[in-house]
């Protein structure tokens, strides 16, 4: 098995590498095609691991592969763990990126940089296995950097825009910022537990919860929650959480497939992994559960306003997915670790879906991606429009769709979590967005199915004129990624959320475990629809959508009557509630003025001007000066050695 | 009163302050100068005659005949180089003497 | 040799020297200019012999002739031998400078080896009379040394500045001695120093002090220590390079030992006295010297104050009083003697016909000119600047080990941080050289000896500082020998 | 005189002579001359050979012991009581490799990128390499001294000569800033010398020593580390010798002389004077995080290359000496020594990629003759290669895990944060800034559409640089991915250097 997972995690890298490297040697068709094969061979060696520890009781690997270093007793190594949760993680980081590898042969066909491209998006795939398989704090900082810089290269991979690259900057400052709180939560594990290893960790994670920290002098903390606050702040950070988000929109300005790769289905899921991982950890700290949660409902909610504004088909889609990701965070702040991870698991499906839909309508469009410049595609490309309706019912939660069942059941979760006993307030943020949530998901998904593939065609003649579908190795991805989005979650809600599908890999301490709870109700999923048509978020979705329908397909006039009647809101939306500004004039701007000013009054004026050439200059002008004494006139000479014995005689009678 | 020691030592002393008071006021030539080392010269002599005598040791009678050998020596070579300075300046003066300073 | 000079033995080097200088100045009479050369030749036989016979007679242990005026210990030995080198490595250099400048008379040869007996004398003085006569016959022939070159008026109104100074200074000198003759009866260092002992202890000892002073003044004017260091600069500018290398060089050599027979050897037991002004005057001679020297444009002014900062040194080390701060001074005077005469030397050598390269800025892109002789004025200027680990390094380590011996450690910060200052004005020399265009590219016209005397003079700064054991040994072992 | 016992000697002597020999041979004038070339496989074949025989250093060396190996130890100067006396440990023997490793890198590098004097530019490189060598090996007080000083005069002269336009000034400064820095550690050698009678390092590390005397050792000490490493606020030498020396120079400051003052931290403060050392320890670490912030949003806003570089190499030595003075403020066993080895690693890793990105520099300076980020845009459009490297090392340089630049950070920051939760805090601010000034750089030179028809003429690596970058870049990776033997040869050593710093010589008197 070892090797299976060795060889899991290396085909992909040595694929990107020989890519990569030997790009112009091996030619455009042997790039793809060697990745291609790499990734597919992950693929179905995760569907073997899986298999394995599903159905055949394989049991949990966890073991060093090699050490990366020892100091002071802290062992740093590199290694696998292998659980249900891993395994789960794997099939869907392989499935998906196999798929975009697929279609990005017919999306980048005609891109001077398709090797390079082929090679990136391996590579990719090989950082998030080791992020996913990691079973240490070290290893997976290492993934989550790694994804990190895959996804900044692959952002500004069209390196001649200049949104491109300021984009890719922003996306890895912002995930930095993350990070800064990531690596402090690591060194404050390791002060407590003195080891990286997850086992170690957990199994220690209630003499952490007994400790304190005093971070402001005066009023100790505790250490968990201190510990379980800073590593979501990393997770805020690359799962685009609310205010760390502005990254995500902004890295539409990659290639699409990678949009649907690392900005929809797994990379930007990390941070929610990454805190189901550590369940055992912030099962102990209410506080930071309570963080957890407040930050997913605001994200959930608010972002999912902006895409009600938005006129980028890929925006529109970016904005549903940080609304999304609030979604799997607030199921993770109510304990529903097992929930989040399905939800990221169907999202993964149906994001990525509509991402290659929607990359699909670009294509045809001659990267057009304004909407107002699309509609009545429909026509045009039959199975792309299929594809996306599948996909947007997924989003929009349909029932039956896999959609459905992940964001129902969350819903649920949140309902009844122990926080309706506990804390109220939150309790009522986290319920209200998540619920409102679900209308803004179908008004905005629906505004944008129905701009680009009903009503009236508004894109110019040329464009139409070769507007056809798209070929087979474009549509043959949506395809696959269709099934699974419509159906999956029909099979899988039963044992993933209510069975013991997680098992030990996922920790949830009895007084939480909201999904038990609901378990006792379940009978099976065609029951859970029944009883799902009993609660409000189904009829909001449907309400979204014709709302959705009323606005853009039935009277196309009132949007512009809305928005100037509620121009103010319109322009905070508009703005994305100014939070860019804020980092770019306030924050950045700040931080350069400070290295300006540090640089020339601090080390210029001061330290160099006054302190160094002062220094100099002075002792320069002494010597000016002094050598005015010796003025060449004999009786000067002569007084001075008449001084000089007076000075000596004078000390000598002094002393 | 008796002219003792002391009486010889303070004469010598003005002379020797007088000496180095001439070298450092006079500004105008150089003869000056020399005349003003010679008296120098004397004054220690003064010295130490009169030392050898309280003293009654030849010692210093001694060195006092080496010290006018010297100085008629120096006289020679201050002469010697006022001369060449002359030849060169066509000025003996010391107020001219500061082609190198700084 | 005994057999010849008897109870005079000791004193053979300087015997022989006088008998072959009369010899040589007779030889000069009957050779006409253009074979003037002989009288180098000569000049440099009779230091050859001096030399010889300094070894040959070297006395095992310290003897005093004359009726104790006159000694011949290590410490004599070691500076003699010094002092005849480096005369003889000046006559070489300034050979080829005086030809191309029309100054190759007897005279510099001659009043040069009129000047190393006075020192010799000086060296071996153990009485205030002798060791007055025999700075006397150096001062003299300095003077003259100075002047000689009839038709300078620079040298002309150096010589004569140099020369009322140095009378002024020797006048305070015989009247300090004096006094120390009028208080202790004696004129010989050991009397000297067995009357302070003997003497009572509520004895007034201001006369004492005030005849120190008076002598105190003296030895600081020949060693140009400020503020009796006016003469200096000018001289140094005014003479010509050659009488400049003299004089930079052997006299230092004099200078220790008038200051350490008066100071140690006679006045030994008044030390808490002498120090405090011996202090002052070194203090003052670090600043001044490494401060003005930045502001200097002529190099051999430039060098000036910087041999004013190196005496500095070289009396901070006696002013400690202890056998490593002797043996320390030793050790710096004589490998300051090496530098200065290799910098002095390629002075000499950049110069030629008509042109004294006496300006800084003529060293500039001497790098370029001959990359070789630049690493020797490059060895030059850091072993002056004391960078190892070039000699002039261990000089200045020895002198502040002594300091911090003695206990000063404060003294010892404002050194290094003097040195600090000064290593500026000798980095600039070396910017000069590697990091300036030349302005004139044209070629030395030194003969092959000079240039392989220079180029070992140079490698010597060098060598001796990547092995200063022996000689550092050797300086301990002297003043251990003496004091 | 056999090769493994005075292995070291070898080291040092081998560069020095083989420097001699070049400067013999000469250059006839011309860079391009029969002769010149003659020079040139000299050079190289002395510093490769150099490295080949340092690496006996690694295979020879014994991981479990931190006593002094291939020791050598001769009279030098009786009168002083101070030897020829070498010996290395796990802390200086990953410098000397490095040294070793660095310098044939910047003999190719100038191979002929060098037009005027190349005879004494590539001299005085291996002069220097030999001299860095002993200064990493010398265990005497005047042998390190001598050894210490000597150094600044080849890169004195290689600044001076085959620097930019205010080299003269950047000299000098160079030169009289670190000179100063260390006569005051010669006066606390000697000072020592006084109270033990030799200059042996052993004898100073025993010696007992009253608060007063440690606190003003260690200051002296201090001056004479701060410079070289150099801490905010005797920084400012740096910059500008950086910018104006020729790339092998900057690359030889950057990767080794920095280094002199955090070994010089290691080597002497914290062994000779513990307790002084930990009264200042607090100061210390304050000026590090100083470092850390201040010059990450200095090197934000500079306009030149090399500058930024420059900057943020102080900043990076900020982690190295935060690293070192954390001791103290760690209970023991729990990670003292995992910020000293955090910090010595860091050492290491800096040297590399400062080093690199300044040889990326050079080549873009060599084609377009111009430091100015503004000179430059879309790089990449016409030297991938070359971008691909400079991205790799620039990544190194923002700490990324998986190369080199992330170790060290990673194990200090840690450490840190057991210290304090603030240290961690101020520290850890490197992630974002050094991401911002590094990658801002990175976007403005190398992204964007071609800026100008100088760019636009740009050809990609030669052979010669793509080699040197190319083993630069393996280095960085190979220690990012495996520090495990790097760490280990340390590891025996920092523990005894916990020990000594955390031991009291009060006792003693």
């Amino acid at each position: 098995m070892e090797n299976i997972h060795l060889t899991i995690v290396l085909a992909p890298l040595a694929a990107a590498i020989v890519a990569g490297l030997f790009g112009k040697q091996i030619g455009r068709a042997g790039a793809h095609w060697i990745t291609i094969v790499a990734v597919g061979l992950s693929f179905v060696l995760s569907l073997l691991v899986l298999k394995d520890i599903w159905f055949d009781g394989g049991e949990v690997y966890n073991y060093s592969v090699y050490t990366w270093a020892v100091s002071d007793g802290l062992r740093m190594e590199v290694g696998f763990l292998v659980d249900r949760l891993t395994a789960l993680m794997m099939v869907v980081v392989t499935f998906v990126s196999w798929m975009v590898h697929i279609y990005t042969i017919g999306y980048m066909h005609e891109d001077p940089g398709y090797q390079r491209f082929f090679s990136y998006i391996s590579l990719f795939t090989f950082s998030m296995l080791m992020l996913v398989m990691s079973n240490n704090f070290l290893q997976l900082f290492f993934g989550w950097e790694a994804v990190g810089l895959v996804s900044y290269l692959l952002i500004g991979f069209w390196f001649k825009r200049e949104t491109a690259i300021f984009a890719n900057l922003k996306a890895f400052l912002v995930n930095r910022v993350g990070d800064f709180g990531f690596i402090l939560g690591i060194a404050g594990v390791v002060m407590f537990t003195n080891s990286l290893d997850y086992a170690t960790v957990f199994a220690s994670g209630e003499a952490i919860a007994s400790q304190q920290i005093e971070v402001i002098g005066g009023n100790p903390w505790n250490a968990m929650t201190v510990i379980c606050i800073l590593l979501f702040i990393g997770a805020m950070g690359k799962s685009a959480q609310a205010p760390l988000h502005v990254w995500l929109p902004d890295s539409m300005e990659g290639p699409t497939p990678i949009s649907a790769l690392i900005h929809a289905a797994t990379m930007v899921t990390a941070g929610i992994f990454m805190v189901a991982r550590m369940s055992p950890l912030y099962e102990l700290s209410e506080t930071a559960l309570a963080v957890v949660l407040t930050i997913g409902a605001i994200t959930a909610f608010f972002m999912g306003l902006l895409g009600v504004v938005q006129n980028d088909i890929k925006r529109v889609v970016a904005y549903s997915t940080l609304s999304q990701l609030g979604y799997m965070t607030v199921a993770l702040g109510v304990s529903a670790y097992s929930a989040a991870i399905f939800h990221l698991m169907t999202h993964a499906f149906f994001k990525a879906l509509l991402f290659l839909a929607a990359g699909s309508v670009i294509v045809a469009m001659h990267h057009e991606q304004d909407i107002r410049k699309m509609g009545g595609i429909r026509r045009y490309m039959p199975i792309t429009y299929w594809t996306s309706l599948i996909g947007s019912l997924a989003l929009i939660g349909f029932p039956g769709s896999a959609g459905f069942f992940s964001k129902d059941a969350l819903i649920e979760a949140v309902k009844y979590s122990h926080w309706a006993e506990t804390d109220q307030l939150v309790y009522w943020i986290a319920y209200l967005s998540v619920l409102l949530g679900v209308f803004v998901t179908a008004l905005y998904s629906f505004r944008m199915f129905f701009l680009v593939f009903h009503g009236e065609e508004r894109m110019d003649a040329e464009a139409k004129s070769h507007l056809h579908e798209t070929p087979w190795v474009v549509t043959g991805p949506l395809i696959l990624l269709a099934i699974p989005s419509a159906i999956i979650g029909w099979f899988t809600i039963g044992p993933v959320l209510f069975g013991d599908f997680f098992g030990d890999s996922i920790q949830v301490s009895a007084a939480h475990d909201v999904l038990a709870r609901l378990g006792e109700t379940f009978t099976g999923s065609a029951g859970f629809i029944v009883h799902a048509l009993q609660g409000p978020a189904v009829y909001l979705a449907f309400a979204g959508a014709i709302t959705a329908w009323y606005l853009y397909l039935k009277r196309p006039e009132l949007p512009g009557v809305l928005r100037d009647k509620l121009s103010g809101l319109y322009e905070l939306l508009d703005r994305k509630y100014y939070f860019d500004d804020l980092y770019i004039n306030g924050f950045a701007a700040w931080g350069r003025r400070i290295g300006r000013l540090l640089w020339s009054k601090g080390d210029e004026f001061l330290i160099d001007g006054l302190l160094v050439n002062g220094t100099a200059n002075t002792v320069g002008r002494l010597a000016g000066v002094l050598r005015r004494v010796q003025t060449g006139y004999l009786y000067h000479y002569a007084f001075a050695m008449f001084i000089g014995i007076t000075l000596i005689l004078a000390w000598l009678l002094w002393s | 009163m008796m002219i003792g020691l002391q009486h010889y030592l303070t004469l010598s002393a003005v002379l020797f302050a007088l000496s180095i008071a001439g070298i450092f006021i006079n500004r105008r030539n150089l003869i000056l100068l020399l005349m003003c080392i010679e008296l120098m010269l004397l004054a220690v002599n003064f010295n130490f005659i009169a030392f050898s005598r309280y003293l009654g040791d030849e010692t210093g009678q001694v060195f006092v005949f080496f010290i006018l050998t010297v100085a008629a020596a120096e006289a020679a070579i201050g002469l010697a180089i006022l001369v060449v300075l002359f030849r060169n300046r066509r000025s003996i003066n010391v107020a001219e003497l500061d082609s190198m300073k700084g | 040799m005994a057999g010849i000079f008897g109870q005079f033995t000791p004193a053979a080097p300087e015997i022989l020297l006088l008998t072959l200088l009369c010899v040589v100045l007779v030889v000069d009479l009957f050779v006409e200019d253009e074979k003037r050369t002989v009288t180098f030749w000569a000049s440099l036989a009779s230091l050859a012999i001096v030399a010889w016979s300094l070894l040959a007679t070297a006395p095992d242990t310290r003897t005093i002739i004359f009726d104790g005026s006159y000694v011949s210990d290590a410490l004599s030995q070691v500076l003699k031998l010094m002092a005849v080198g480096v005369v003889a490595v000046g006559f070489l250099y300034a050979r080829d400078y005086l030809r191309q400048n029309e100054l190759m008379k007897g005279e510099y040869y001659l009043l040069g080896l009129f000047g190393l007996i006075g020192m010799m004398v000086m060296i071996s003085a153990n009485s205030l009379l002798t060791m007055y006569l025999g700075l006397e016959t150096l001062s003299l022939s300095l003077y003259a040394l100075v002047a000689f070159d009839r038709d300078s008026a620079t040298s002309a109104e150096s010589a004569m500045k140099y020369f009322v100074l140095g009378a002024i200074a020797s006048g305070c000198l015989l009247y300090g001695i004096s006094w120390i003759y009028g208080s202790l009866g004696t004129l010989q260092f050991d009397q000297i120093t067995a009357a302070l002992n003997a003497r009572p202890a509520n004895a007034n000892d201001l006369p004492l002090w005030f005849g120190m002073a008076f002598m105190i003044v003296g030895i600081a004017f020949k060693f140009g220590a400020v503020p009796f260091h006016m003469w200096l600069p000018d001289v140094y500018q005014g003479a010509r390079s050659p009488v400049t290398l003299y004089i930079a060089s052997a006299p230092k050599l004099a200078a220790l030992a008038l200051t350490l027979r008066i100071l140690v050897d006679g006045l030994g037991s008044l030390h808490e006295v002498w120090q405090g002004m011996i202090m002052v005057l070194a203090v003052l001679s670090l600043l001044v010297g490494n401060i003005v020297a930045i502001a200097q444009s002529n190099i051999k002014r430039m060098l000036g104050y910087s041999a004013i900062a190196h005496v500095g040194f070289i009396l901070i080390a006696v002013f400690t009083g202890s056998g490593e701060g002797f043996a320390a001074a030793l050790f710096y005077t004589l490998t300051y003697v090496v530098m200065a005469a290799a910098a002095f030397g390629m002075i000499i050598l950049l110069s030629r016909q008509g042109f004294e390269a006496e300006a800084l800025s003529d060293f500039k892109g001497l790098n370029a000119r001959s990359p070789w002789f630049a690493l020797i004025m490059m060895f030059c200027m850091f072993g002056m600047a004391g960078v190892p680990p070039w000699v002039g390094f261990f000089a200045k380590l020895n002198v502040i080990a002594a300091v911090l011996e003695a206990g000063f450690p404060a003294l010892a910060v404002l050194m290094v941080l003097a040195s600090v200052v000064g290593a500026y004005y000798y980095l600039r020399v070396v910017w000069y050289m590697y990091f300036d265009k030349a302005e004139d590219r044209s070629v030395f016209q030194a003969d092959v000896d000079t240039r392989v005397v220079l180029s070992l003079n140079g490698v010597a700064i060098l060598a001796l500082g990547i092995v200063p054991g022996w000689l550092m040994a050797l300086c301990v072992q002297v003043i251990a020998a003496v004091y | 005189m056999s090769l493994t016992e005075n292995l070291l000697s070898v080291l040092i002597w081998l560069p020095i002579f083989g420097g001699a020999a070049v400067l013999f041979i000469g250059d006839g004038g011309d860079a391009a001359s029969g002769r010149a070339r003659q020079m040139r496989w000299v050079a190289l074949a002395t510093s490769l050979l150099t490295f080949l025989l340092s690496l006996n250093l690694y295979t020879g060396f014994d991981t479990a012991t931190a006593a002094m190996q291939f020791v050598e130890r001769f009279d030098w100067i009786d009168a002083l009581d101070a030897d020829y006396y070498l010996g290395i440990d796990g802390i200086s023997a990953p410098l000397i490799l490095l040294t070793t490793f660095i310098t044939p890198l910047v003999v190719i590098a100038g191979w002929d990128a060098i037009k005027s004097r190349p005879a004494q530019y590539f001299a005085a490189f291996l002069i220097l390499e030999g001299l860095m060598n002993g200064v990493f090996s010398a265990l005497d007080g005047v042998l390190f001294y001598v050894l210490w000083e000597a150094m600044l005069v080849p890169m004195f002269l290689i600044i001076g000569v085959w620097g930019g336009e205010r080299r003269i000034y950047a000299t000098i400064k160079f030169f009289l800033y670190t000179f100063l820095g260390s006569v005051l550690m010669l006066v606390a050698f000697i000072y020592l010398y006084t109270k033990t009678g030799t200059y042996d390092f052993f004898s100073f590390m025993d010696v007992p020593l009253s608060m007063l005397e440690q606190q003003l050792i260690f200051i002296a000490f201090l001056v004479a580390f701060a410079v070289k490493v150099p801490m905010w606020p005797v920084h400012t030498w740096l910059p500008d010798a950086h910018v104006e020396a020729p790339t092998g120079g900057s690359v030889i400051l950057a990767a080794i002389m920095l280094k002199m003052g955090g070994y010089g931290f290691v080597r002497l403060s914290l062994p000779m004077v513990p307790d002084g050392s930990e009264y200042f320890a607090g100061m210390m670490i304050a000026l590090s995080l100083v470092a850390v912030v201040y010059i990450g949003f200095v090197a934000l806003m500079q306009k030149d290359m090399k500058k930024l570089i420059a900057y943020s190499s102080i900043a990076h030595m900020g982690f190295v000496t935060l690293g070192f003075f954390l001791v103290w403020s760690i209970a023991r066993g729990s990670g003292a020594e995992l910020g000293m080895t955090g910090g010595m690693v860091q050492m290491i890793s800096h040297g590399l990629v400062s080093g690199a990105l300044f040889l990326c520099v050079g080549v873009l300076y060599d084609r377009v003759h111009s430091r100015q980020i503004a000179d430059y845009g879309g790089v990449a459009n016409t030297m991938p290669i070359f971008v691909f490297f400079l991205l790799l090392f620039a990544m190194a340089n923002a700490g990324l895990p998986g190369t080199s630049g992330f170790v060290g950070e990673f194990m200090v920051i840690i450490a840190s944060f057991k210290a304090n939760f603030w240290y961690a805090f101020l520290a850890a601010t490197t992630l974002v800034l050094g991401a911002a000034y590094t990658l801002w750089m990175v976007k403005r030179v190398v992204y964007g559409d071609v800026a100008n028809d100088k760019v636009a003429a740009l050809s990609d690596l030669g052979r010669r640089e793509f080699f040197v970058l190319g083993v630069l870049a393996l280095a960085v990776l190979l220690v990012g991915l495996w520090p495990a033997p790097l760490v280990e040869m340390m590891s025996a050593t920092v523990a005894q250097l916990v020990e000594q710093a955390a031991s009291t010589k009060l006792s003693g008197l």
